[in-house]
């Protein structure tokens, strides 16, 4: 086990009580909401943030009595922090230069570094001059150039464009895999978190609600901010055997639960029909269009009844629905795509 | 600046009062002119802060002050030899040359519309201006009290006060930017300057001390300005 | 324009330099090589150069660790210590001078020790006059420096702490960087106060020429036998200090670009 | 602890207040409360704090805005009037009074034209020695709050210049409170300097009690004929302004947390 | 027209050269990739870059020539830039202040605003105490605050979470639907390009290589940033009538085409054998493995052949078909999922 700790850090207004455990060679990631604590919890990590209680065991050794510069960890921080004096080239070689390399040496693996980083004619280069995303990206090579045991990313990737966000995160996973030591990870990217992490961690006003395997969490999602995260309408019920009731509501799911249980379906398995449809749909119910957005190729539609649910149509389907906010609209969800699992 | 316990000294040291620089320097080239090989080094400055720097331990050989009171800190302190009072200085009134306020004696000054800068009572020109007034029976309100008698000057100078009671080497000094008007009550408010060699002082300190009382050194302090004892 | 800026900033530019241009008109241009030729003048102003830069140079050895302990670090006292720091501020320099021969004087409470030990003694000496400007120019070294220190982000020294840079390191290569132009105006500050340094001066080193008469000494005697020859001396320092500091700015911007 | 830092900085602590501690071992103090009972004493410690404080006021006035003209704008011959603005802190403070005197007084270049228009001139009077004070201690605050200028990061200027703030809004709102640190050290520099000034005031004000007579120049006095009443003077007014700058530091801080 | 602009920017090694139009109530996003010239153009937009060419029409007045503060433009930063001296309520307030409210006016404008954007709770707390998410949308209520004529928005949904990101997006696209104005926006988010831009305006090395509609742009990418973007594979090379040749190999497509042509298509519409498969398929080749990843639910495997190519295929294919990369593999491209369109 590399890392394991609990951190409990007070503010006023605000508390952050987490345990965390990394193996060697696992990527956790922090997900949350805006202000659920991820940074605060990466700067205690770092040292930068004094722990209320609890403690830091890294490959079993406690550091959280040990100052930020003698913590074997390497950070890459939200909004950069380049130092606004140094070149592109000798932020990255600050720290290997603090670690006593020499200077010729430092630079060579900073060019290194900024090389695989797309960013070889921009070592000379000032932050200031720098773009968005390639300040980023010297921000992630000088995080990297110290070798770190355990490595802090706060959201690394997101100033990046699509594409060399595509070939820096490739990037970022082949140093991942070849590292042996923890690393920790704060993104807002779905994507990015289920191809970099081995697990996710779910945080939540300041305390974790969820842990698990990405694809297991994609598809079980346990609280509204996660459901919305991985593109699911998910309601907590009373499950009784093959039914959950969620308030007035029961639905028919592909498990057999009993007891508290959550309920999840995608919006794309949500029909919508202006008249209530025939037969005998199990999953059926009145509601009133709340608001209509494009969703790609497709439309999302909010409906607001019993339950608040999402739903995604055709943009033809639109047309022919005349799903303008206001209108009532029969919702049914096809039992087979809907998921019960126990709460 | 250990001359005075080498074997021997050919080198004296001279704290001298600031409104001695002109003199004494001049009597310093004709001292080392008259003793070949030697070094006069001297540190003008004000006699109080001079003063205090001898008794503060201050390499000195000879100390010549500007007012006796100065030179009786450095006597209490058991560090000055016996002292000769060489010079005396005596006020003048010092008026700008154009002479806006028309001031012909010392009774014109405390006239409320004629603007008086006289020194402080505290250093020795202030002191003897307090005492020529007060033997004139005279009330002065001044619009300044200066710190020294060449800051008093310079308001003259730039023709800030109509009229200021400054000594007559000072007129001097001045070379016709004011104008001096001798009074009567000067002669009850002169200044005396005493001269001293300090302990421990090279025999050559006394030399330097002759000089300044000889009549070659007399010639020159009274061309100056200054008065016999 | 910003003319409630530009107005004050224009009244200040003119109160400052105004007098200057009074001291220009009246100085006696004629004298000028005459002075400029008298050794005991072009000793006094190297001696003030040198004495001046030297102190400086004490200030930022000893002032940019003291502004980083007031501005960075928290322990008992501070807040006093950084009040205290600021007295040779307000103390007129004769006392100052005073103070200092009180403590460094061959009587002094260290200085008769170092005369007993090293038989070596400050006062009366060029050491002396570097002593005494470094002790009057300091303060406004530290204030000007804890002032940068403070506004400066420090999230930027933590980045440098996190990459394994001891505090000594992130001081040196990052907070000093990023501060570098309030320690500039701090230096410029200092070596300037050090260059018209005269009450402390005076009275701790006294007045030898070529020794510790600097130029504000020599301007003091120039005073008292020729007042003329005074303004000449003192503008003589000015375009010597304003050659220099456009000289130094012009390479450190230079540098920085 | 980074000792490279430390141990300078504790030296530079020593040595600026050692001497303290050696006027405060050797000052009589028996002396004191009759000293504090003359009313001439209390007289010159008003004055010196009205005086200094509105000195700071003028500069703070005057001195922001042209600190900001010379690091914000660019315009011909910036570079000259930067070091110009330097130039009164070289000046020895006496020749400084007398360029004062030149400019401003009875017979000086706009003295002449104030005293026929108005009938009022500045030397020997209250005003007199406030503007005596500005002028030499101006420089400071310019240069501190130029040098604070210089380290703020102009990109927030910019975004308040986008929510359409006047480059003046922007100076006062945004600027101001950003280099806030930088002013108030460059207020402190002001003030103690203005606190301390002697030269250039009894030379341009000259030296009357109640009137132009400010602590230094009463220490100054008191030294010609009793040093050790000089000491204790210059210690009162080190106490007091020590426990001003406290007390406002105090406040200051407290309004920014 | 309310917005009409050519800015030409030089550079050191950088020249950006933009003809921008904007509609009243249209929203423009420009994406490309990084230190392609989106945030120099947003500068140059709000007068804080001096253009070294062209000019800005904006409601038919020239603008270019006047001060940042004199344009009615509200500017939302990459790195938010609030003021760190004022509380998150008076950042809010500082440009309706500026516009001559009083203070109370402005402060409840700007009350109101962080109420919609969830942040009432906020509104003392100084940005040094704001996490990145939360000041991003204190840095968006800035903005809107001034109720400016052209809104010019850098990655303003970059630093947000899944959940307020949902949120946030919608507030946007209410008020920028209620707005007259025009809005120039930069994200790196396919997402938000979609669903809230009206154009896109695609911007590569300094200059505009690809304009459209959304959709349009999805469906017929014109480079290769922009089909990373949108996930599809793109070629270009020379129709004949029903096929499109490209280097060695000929794509059948749904369209006919003749000339230069692009053919592109979905990573999923890609099947991989590990021998050639039977029958005849149009559009088939042999290449080489060069790696996987995991993507969402699927694996993103990229092969190496004539063409380089980007396959999904399901978890349990990579198992079966022993997808290590240097294996050889036959490639095959479903013609009626394959799009040609004219280069
Ligand atoms: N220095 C501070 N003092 C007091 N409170 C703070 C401080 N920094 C952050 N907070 C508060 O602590 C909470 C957690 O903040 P944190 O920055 O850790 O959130 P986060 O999970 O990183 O959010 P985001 O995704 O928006 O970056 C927030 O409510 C924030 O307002
Ligand atoms: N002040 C500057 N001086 C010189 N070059 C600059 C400056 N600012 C940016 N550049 C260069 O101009 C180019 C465009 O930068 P810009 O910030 O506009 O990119 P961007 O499209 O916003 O990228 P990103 O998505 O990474 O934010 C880059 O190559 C950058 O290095
Ligand atoms: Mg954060
Ligand atoms: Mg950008």
């Amino acid at each position: 086990m590399t890392l394991r700790a609990r951190i409990v850090v007070e503010r006023p207004a605000f508390r952050l009580d987490l345990d965390l455990t990394v193996s060697r060679g696992e990527v956790v990631t922090l997900l949350g909401p805006n202000g659920a604590g991820k940074t605060t919890a990466l700067r205690a990590l770092a040292g930068l943030t004094p722990l209320t209680e609890g403690s830091i065991e890294l490959d079993g050794v406690r550091i959280e009595k040990e100052p930020a510069e003698r913590r074997p960890v390497g950070v890459v921080f939200q909004d950069y922090l380049l130092f606004p004096h140094l070149s592109a080239l000798d932020n990255v070689a600050f720290g290997p230069r603090c670690q006593g390399r020499s200077k010729a040496e430092a630079r060579s693996r900073a060019r290194d570094l900024l090389d695989r980083m797309g960013l070889a004619e921009f070592s000379s280069v000032r932050p200031r001059r720098l773009s968005g995303g390639q300040a980023q990206r010297v921000a992630l090579a000088r995080a990297l150039a110290v070798e770190p045991r355990l490595l802090l990313l706060d959201e690394p990737l997101a100033a990046l464009d699509a594409h060399t966000r595509l070939e820096i995160r490739s990037e970022l996973r082949r140093r991942l895999t070849g590292f042996d030591g923890a690393t920790v990870l704060v993104t807002h990217d779905p994507l990015d978190a289920m191809v970099l992490a081995n697990r996710l961690v779910v945080v939540e006003h300041g305390v974790v609600v969820q842990e698990g395997a990405p694809a297991e969490i994609a598809r079980r999602p346990r609280t509204d901010y996660v459901a919305r995260l991985v593109g699911l309408n998910l309601y907590r019920g009373e499950g009784d055997g093959d039914r959950v009731r969620v308030g007035e509501l029961s639905f028919a799911a592909e498990e057999h639960v009993t007891g508290p249980a959550f309920v999840a379906f995608a919006p794309r398995a949500v029909a919508l029909y202006r008249a209530r449809p025939d037969g005998s749909p199990r999953n059926l119910w009145e509601g009133r269009i709340d608001g209509v957005e494009r969703h790609g190729d497709n439309v999302r539609v909010h409906v607001d009844g019993p339950v608040p649910v999402a739903a995604d149509v055709t943009p033809a389907a639109v047309a022919e629905l005349d799903l303008t906010p206001g209108r009532p609209i029969w919702v049914s969800v096809k039992a087979t795509e809907t998921h019960a699992y126990p709460a | 600046g250990s001359s005075s316990t080498e074997g021997a000294p050919t080198q004296v040291t001279v704290f001298a009062a600031a409104s001695l620089t002109g003199t004494f320097t001049e009597l310093g080239k004709r001292f080392e002119a008259a003793n070949p090989g030697t070094k006069v080094t001297f540190n003008f400055g004000s006699s109080a802060t001079l003063a205090q720097q001898i008794t503060q331990g201050a390499p000195a050989a000879v100390f010549a002050a500007a007012s006796p009171a100065t030179m009786k800190t450095v006597a209490d302190a058991g560090l000055a030899g016996t002292q000769t009072v060489f010079v005396k200085n005596k006020l003048e009134i010092a008026v700008p040359p154009d002479n806006p306020a028309k001031v012909e004696n010392l009774k014109d000054l405390t006239d409320p519309k004629v603007k008086v800068a006289l020194c402080a009572e505290q250093v020795p020109c202030g002191a003897a201006a307090v005492k020529a007034l007060d033997a004139a029976g005279l009330k002065v309100t001044p619009v300044t009290l200066e710190q020294d008698v060449k800051a008093t000057l310079t308001k003259v100078e730039l023709g800030e006060v109509d009229a200021a009671l400054v000594y007559k080497t000072d007129v001097i000094a001045s070379a016709g930017k004011v104008t001096g008007i001798p009074f009567p009550e000067a002669d009850q408010a002169v200044n005396d300057y005493p001269i001293a060699t300090l302990k421990d002082a090279p025999a050559l300190a006394q030399k330097f001390v002759d000089l300044v009382l000889s009549q070659q050194g007399r010639d020159v302090l009274t061309k100056a300005g200054f008065e016999a004892p | 324009m910003p003319w409630l800026l530009v107005v004050p900033a224009m009244l200040g530019m003119v109160f400052l330099v105004l007098p200057l241009a009074g001291l220009l008109v009246r100085a006696p241009w004629s004298t000028l090589p005459e002075r400029l030729s008298e050794p005991q003048v072009l000793e006094a102003l190297r001696l003030s150069l040198v004495t001046a830069s030297l102190a400086t140079v004490i200030c930022l050895v000893l002032g940019v660790p003291l502004a980083w302990l007031l501005a960075r670090t928290d322990f008992p006292g501070r807040r006093l210590l950084r009040a205290l720091v600021t007295v040779p501020l307000v103390l007129p320099p004769v006392v100052g001078g005073v103070a200092l021969l009180l403590v460094l004087g061959r009587r002094g409470l260290v200085g008769q020790w170092l005369e007993s030990a090293f038989g070596f003694s400050l006062p009366f000496t060029t050491a002396g006059v570097v002593v005494a400007e470094a002790f009057v120019a300091m303060p406004f070294l530290v204030i000007a420096v804890e002032g940068a220190l403070r506004a400066a982000d420090v999230r930027y020294e933590e980045a440098a702490a996190t990459l394994g840079a001891s505090r000594f390191t992130v001081f040196r290569r990052v907070t000093l960087p990023l501060v570098a132009p309030g320690v500039l105006a701090g230096a410029v500050l200092c070596w300037a106060r050090a260059l018209g340094e005269f009450g402390a001066t005076i009275t701790f080193a006294g007045n030898f020429p070529g020794r510790t008469q600097t130029m504000p000494l020599a301007v003091y005697l120039a005073l008292e036998t020729e007042p003329e020859a005074a303004i000449v001396l003192s503008l003589v320092l000015l375009a010597v200090s304003v050659l220099i500091l456009v000289a130094l700015r012009d390479r450190w911007v230079g540098a920085a670009a």
